[in-house]
């Protein structure tokens, strides 16, 4: 009884506008995003860890992560690598300009499970982008949380995205920041070394208590687990994000298949419990 | 012009390929001319060397894409012959309803996009669309009818391989041939303005000079693009497979293409040595384009190449109707196998620009020696000796304003497809 | 053709699936095996007619020029009737510089005829990813424009459909036709279906006896016992869990062509890519196209930046057979795989669910 | 949502010049020009949305300059042609390598790099011609200068060839199609010859072709060169069980692999 005229079409992109864009670092920028229409853009919510598929009309499509928290509404965030196509003509971009958007799409992390709860939050290089959104989101609802606790680690100084930001956070009494480098540069004070020397500076934690959330290249999941796993923290509170070919983003066209799990819909967040089910995951 | 000079036209525009023209002049005399092909070797005689004929097949073709389907059908018959494969009469059929397209598609490409902007004073077929928007946009869709037929009976535009050794890999539906059919009669009209508007046609003669013209002799009462006697416009016929004592062969430094000859002397081929040798075969339509437009002209001036090429049109467009008509009546063929794995043979196509004639000499079902003449290869020698004659007489005449243009335009006449002038001798193995 | 127990509860009436009514009870009837082609020859007015035809030799799903081209009854067509349904390629929008506007021109009504049980089947499993939410409005129009009229039929070489639970089937058809011999059972599965028998009532006559049911009984029994080929899927999810380290895949790795045949024969490979197309011109307009795509091609899991997450061979082909033999069934409590044979009979190198099946067992590669 | 249409501000086409290109052949049969040619409904278009500078084979009085793209057909075969391709290559911001011969060499280049060239050059010339430019053996464009997109196939496609020349029109990037010849055959619904066992080189082969050869029932031929995700080993040992000897396989995988093909066969030869 499908009458298609009146069915949405999922795979339908919508206009939005740059309405700003400037460099993290290179080959990194920072976009902000709005939709064409105001009342859609307006009433346009997410969860922290979902993904947008964004277009370039004879380009392409691909899925990006939110980086911006739903706490504040009205223009979404995204932190975009330059690696392909689609980026290359997206980075041509000018203020102003068009792109096409379709979305939210994805699970996103699982904010009810971790009320309450405190808040261990991994990033490597590129993975800060989804956390940045539970991060904020977690600081806009303060109350709601736990401890909070930001590891990040990047390849160099240079190459932290959102430094100021992330430096800035260092202020407050609320976060605890736990940042290091793989190779560190002149003026650098903190940690070097891969983003598992952090652990060593948490204070102790009851591990039923805290709730991770994990993002970063696909070689650093293994270590970072082992080390949660060390803490003791249950297999059920451990999250990560993760990334996939996509063409849809709605669990059509089964390139984000993972097992019975379509990273689309089922993730692109997975508690480590999931991939001991499925192997392939990590 | 009183000190040496050497005029250039390179590359010949509109020519497919790399040709270019030399000529030298020293004290308004033509010193010498050179037509040369610069294209690189490719020495497709020895690349089929070792190979099955399937793959021959596959890489021959390859010398030319404007003749393609001509090499195919000429490498067919050679090796068909060579091995003893008779095919049925609906496959012969096929093959000259493909050859139709082929014919089609290149002189409709030749007369309208090459040669009528140069007649009509234009750069190219873009620029004369704004006053014969009409001509341009029909023949335009006849070029696209053409090219159909070739991907039907091809298997794609260019470099087909459905035409195969005994027959086709895949044939078309009684539909398709229907369409075919009323595609073909619908073009007829236009086909005939065609033949008004070259009437109308002032044709310059400052390069005229006697010359002879060699064509194939089909195997019936009709016209047609292929066949086992060679035709001279001497009178003389001789069998294909003595085609080596009759055409001879050099090689010039200036070329990659090597040169043919004929008793010696440069000889045409082509359309209008079609026309010419065999035009009292034509019937219907054809027959009457043909005695509107040959004259005693024609044979000394090769513009008129362009002119056969509007009648093989009109024929080609009747004869395909003639042969869907037969082919209707007739159960689709089985492909026809060979009877022996060693024999020699020569193939003799007519291709849109000429004689082409592929010998093969199969040893255990592997390819021996294989020659290849390319109908470019067999009028180069006459391209230059026009292109003289040409120069002489504008240089005797003064006639110097666009004396390249006009140059070229002699050349062009003979829809001269450079590429498939690399060519080789046999290649006597040890 | 529907479970046996349908014959005599005729109280449960399956779900008329993607038609508009429903049909409150199941009605059978039969028709005498004269009437069938004019009958065929009537549905014209629901839709165009497609159905198995040779093309250049190989059985596909077409439209018939005449009744006679039709082949039923057994033979497979080599491109499974998912091809109606999920097009090889379309145009998802039209694109310009104003944006994105859907492009459904490509669906028409049809009345397909002569679906197998095996491909019906086949078909509820699409349904499953295309038509779950959000519904693929693509997908969801060519299914609500086309009838499905199946058709039985006896087991081939490679069939083993009894082994998948697929050679029987309870819904998603709107008529289907047992062929035994000296008449026709003809189920009726939605007020459409019904609407055709209407068409030409005089066909068909609804006292179906009991020696008839005897003749049902016979004619399942002797197909159940034609079938040649068959394995033990329940134990298979088990099995592919057990095996994820084996070191077959790898030995099948060696031999994998990645040609992707299984994939595209495989009546329930969904898998799609999307490319733009733009218009040769100075304006930005152009098409969003979706074409078949398959898990053995090596971009298949490649990212933008580089990372392929399944490079290797293995992984490949351990994505398809863990998704065919287990990770559907964990979603969606049945096999992906409907026991058609296709793959059994596309690869050149016998790679197949019957191979791998039985390498799963004995642990060893079998030799080509 | 669904039909969206907005009115934006316009993309970064607006009131740009259109993009000059020069298509240019070198040794080869022509037919990746005259496959442009014969794109008759897009052939305008091309020429509209181009500043055509030069396409000698369609139109006369090139103008040898600056260029966006250059689209260069056929192998070096000669010293003259090595020259003029460095002079084109300079001259072109983007270059790109247009059917197997510009790709790989072309058939001409079937026995690339074994050494016959003087040879065979010598049976069919004769030992005493001199030649006005040196011959080279036919040879991939890549040999002698950067290539930034390759348009394999013999001839190219035509939907390959109008994808690519959309893309750059807007200054984009072509989408790679990295599928075997099987991708396509299958979709045009042939059966597979190697289930036939006959010769096919489809599975070792770059799609794109749509499948032309087998769609006639013949194998393929792998003029779209090697698809390098292609299992030669396998599938030469494929062919093998058909009944051909090795060197058969690989004296056909190098009829139109030229020099691209030899990496992948090094250890099988």
């Amino acid at each position: 009884m499908i009458a298609t005229e009146s069915v949405e079409n999922p795979f339908q992109p919508e206009p939005a506008r740059i309405v700003r864009q400037y460099d993290l670092i290179k080959d990194h920028r920072f976009f902000q995003i709005r939709h064409l229409d105001m009342s859609r853009a307006m009433s346009f919510t997410y969860n922290p860890g979902q993904f947008l598929m964004l277009s370039i009309p004879g380009v392409g499509e691909a899925p990006f992560s939110i980086s911006s928290t739903p706490s504040r509404p009205g223009i979404i965030e995204l932190g975009i690598r330059r690696t392909g196509r689609l980026t290359d003509a997206l980075f041509r971009k000018r203020d102003n300009d068009i792109v096409f958007i379709r979305g939210p799409y994805g699970n996103g992390f699982k904010i009810d499970q971790m009320r309450g709860k405190d808040i261990l939050i991994v990033a490597g290089g590129l993975g800060v982008i989804p956390l940045r959104s539970i991060l904020y989101y977690v600081l806009d609802n303060r109350d709601q949380f736990g401890r909070l606790y930001f590891m990040y680690g990047a390849r160099s100084p240079e190459e932290m995205l959102f430094k100021t930001e992330f430096f800035q956070l260092r202020e407050r009494e609320d976060i605890e920041c736990l940042y290091t480098v793989d190779r560190a540069s002149e003026g650098w004070t903190g940690e070097v070394g891969v983003v598992t020397k952090l652990f060593k500076y948490l204070p102790d934690i009851d591990p039923e208590g805290v709730n991770a959330v994990v993002c970063g290249p696909p070689v650093m999941y293994k270590f970072v687990i082992k080390e949660l796993l060390k803490l003791k923290i249950p297999k059920n509170q451990i999250q990560m994000t993760l990334e996939r070919r996509m063409k849809c983003g709605v669990g059509k066209c089964g390139h984000c298949v993972l097992d019975h799990l379509y990273t689309c819909i089922d993730g692109p967040v997975f508690t480590y419990w999931d991939t001991l089910h499925f192997r392939e995951l990590i | 012009m009183s000190k040496t000079e050497r005029i250039e036209i390179e590359p010949l525009a509109r020519v497919e390929g790399h040709g270019g023209i030399r000529v030298e002049i020293k004290d308004n005399k033509v010193q010498n001319v050179e037509v040369r092909i610069l294209e690189g070797p490719r020495l497709f005689e020895t690349l089929v060397l070792g190979k099955t004929p399937e793959e021959d097949l596959s890489i021959v073709p390859r010398i030319c894409a404007i003749c393609n389907l001509s090499h195919k059908f000429a490498a067919l018959r050679g090796l068909e012959k060579a091995l003893g494969v008779t095919v049925p009469e609906a496959t012969q059929l096929y093959r000259e309803l493909m050859h139709h397209g082929e014919m089609l598609e290149s002189h409709s490409l030749h007369l309208y996009f090459l040669a009528l902007p140069d007649f009509l004073g234009y750069d190219n077929a873009i620029a004369m669309a704004e006053k014969y928007g009409d001509v341009v946009t029909k023949a335009l869709a006849l070029k696209k009818f053409a090219n159909k037929v070739m991907r039907i009976m091809g298997g794609r535009m260019i470099h087909g391989e459905n035409p195969i050794l005994g027959g086709f890999g895949r044939l078309p539906d009684h539909r398709t041939l229907q369409q075919l059919r009323e595609e073909a009669e619908g073009f007829l009209p236009f086909a005939m303005e065609t033949i008004d508007l070259l009437a109308s046609l002032e044709v310059p003669d400052y390069m005229e000079r006697e010359t002879r013209f060699l064509c194939l002799k089909p195997p019936h009462d009709g016209y047609g693009y292929y066949g086992d006697i060679l035709l001279a416009s001497d009178g003389k016929e001789y069998d294909v497979e003595d085609y080596k004592s009759v055409i001879s062969e050099r090689v010039v430094g200036h070329s990659f293409a090597k040169r043919g000859r004929y008793q010696d002397r440069p000889f045409t081929v082509g359309a209008i040595a079609r026309v010419l040798n065999l035009g009292d075969r034509l019937t219907g339509k054809a027959r009457e384009a043909r005695d509107r437009l040959v004259n005693e002209r024609w044979y000394r001036n090769p513009l008129y190449n362009n002119f056969a090429q509007a009648v093989e049109m009109v024929f080609s467009l009747e004869d395909m109707v003639r042969v869907i008509d037969r082919l209707l009546e007739l159960d689709q063929p089985e492909i026809a196998r060979p009877t022996r794995e060693t024999g020699v043979g020569t193939g003799g196509v007519e291709a849109p620009r000429g004689i082409l004639l592929h010998h093969y000499e199969i040893e255990n079902g592997l390819t021996v020696s294989a020659d290849i003449i390319t109908p470019t290869a067999m009028f180069l020698d006459d391209v230059e000796a026009f292109i003289r004659r040409a120069s002489e007489s504008l240089l005797s005449k003064n006639e110097l304003d666009n004396f390249e243009l006009r140059l070229e335009m002699v050349a062009r006449a003979f829809d001269p497809c450079i590429s498939c002038s690399t060519h080789l001798v046999t290649v006597e193995f040890e | 053709m529907p479970h046996q127990l349908r014959l005599i509860r005729n109280d449960v009436a399956p779900a008329p699936t993607f038609q508009t009514g429903w049909v409150p009870t199941v009605r059978i009837l039969k028709m005498e095996p004269k009437y069938f082609q004019a009958f065929i020859e009537s549905l014209d007015k629901f839709g165009r007619v497609y159905a198995p035809v040779r093309r250049n030799g190989v059985l596909t799903w077409d439209t018939p020029e005449r009744f006679e081209e039709i082949v039923l009854g057994g033979e497979h067509t080599m491109i499974p009737v998912k091809k109606l349904f999920h097009p090889m390629r379309f145009d998802m929008f039209r694109f310009d510089d104003s944006g994105f506007t859907p492009d459904y021109s490509s669906s028409e009504k049809r009345v397909i005829v002569g679906v197998p049980p095996c491909e019906i089947h086949s078909l509820l499993r699409l349904d499953e990813v295309f038509m779950e939410r959000p519904v693929d409005p693509y997908y969801a129009q060519q299914r609500r424009d086309s009838a499905i009229i199946g058709y039985s039929c006896l087991p081939g070489e490679n069939c083993f459909c009894r082994s998948t639970g697929t050679d029987i089937v309870e819904e998603g058809f709107d008529l289907f036709f047992v062929n035994l011999g000296e008449f026709y059972l003809v189920w009726v599965g939605s007020s459409l279906g019904h609407d055709m028998v209407l068409v030409h009532e005089d066909f068909f006559d609804d006292s179906v006896s009991h020696d008839d049911i005897k003749k049902y009984i016979a004619w399942r029994k002797k197909r159940d016992g034609m079938f040649k080929k068959s394995f033990d899927f329940r134990s298979m999810p088990d099995l592919m869990e057990l095996s994820y380290e084996s070191p077959i895949w790898e030995g099948f790795a060696e031999r994998c062509l990645s040609c992707g045949q299984c994939t595209m024969v495989c009546p329930t490979c969904n898998c799609y890519n999307v490319v733009d197309v733009l218009d040769i011109s100075s304006a930005t307009s152009g098409r969003r196209e979706r074409h078949w795509d398959s898990c053995m091609f090596v971009d298949y899991s490649l990212v933008a930046g580089g990372h392929n997450f399944r490079g290797a061979r293995a992984e490949r082909l351990k994505l398809w057979y863990t998704h065919k033999l287990r990770a559907y069934a964990s979603e969606y409590g049945k096999p992906a795989c409907i026991g058609c044979g296709r793959c059994v009979e596309a690869c050149p190198v016998d790679i197949n669910v019957l191979t791998v099946a039985e390498a799963l067992v004995t642990m060893e590669v079998p030799a080509r | 949502m669904s039909g969206t249409k907005t009115t934006t501000s316009g993309g970064e086409s607006k009131g740009r010049e259109r993009p000059r290109l020069g298509i240019y052949g070198l040794t080869g049969c022509a037919g990746d020009q005259l496959l442009l040619i014969h794109t008759e409904d897009h052939l305008l278009d091309i020429f509209e949305a181009f500043d055509v500078r030069s396409f000698v084979m369609a139109s006369s009085n090139p103008v040898e300059e600056e260029l966006d793209v250059a689209i260069v057909e056929g192998s070096v075969s000669t010293e003259e042609q090595r020259e003029h391709l460095l002079e084109i290559r300079k001259r072109a911001k983007i270059l790109v390598a247009a059917g197997n011969c510009a790709t790989a060499g072309g058939v001409q280049a079937m026995y690339a790099k074994d050494g016959s060239f003087a040879e065979r050059m010598r049976r069919v010339y004769g030992d005493d011609v001199k030649f006005v430019t040196e011959p080279i053996e036919g040879s991939p464009l890549d040999e002698f200068v950067t290539v930034d997109y390759y348009l394999p196939g013999c001839p190219i496609s035509q939907s390959q060839v109008l994808a690519l020349l959309s893309r750059l029109l807007h200054g984009e990037q072509p989408e790679p199609y990295p599928h075997p010849v099987c991708h396509e055959c299958k979709l045009r619904e042939n059966r597979c010859l190697l289930l036939d066992k006959k010769f096919c080189l489809g599975p070792v082969t770059l799609g794109g072709c749509g499948a032309a050869c087998p769609s006639n029932g013949v194998g393929c031929t792998g003029c779209w060169g090697p698809n390098p995700d292609g299992n030669f080993e396998e599938h030469f040992k494929l062919l093998q069980s058909f009944g051909m000897s090795k060197d058969e396989i690989i004296r056909r995988v190098r009829n139109y692999g030229g020099h691209k093909i030899l990496q992948y066969i090094k250890d099988l030869e």
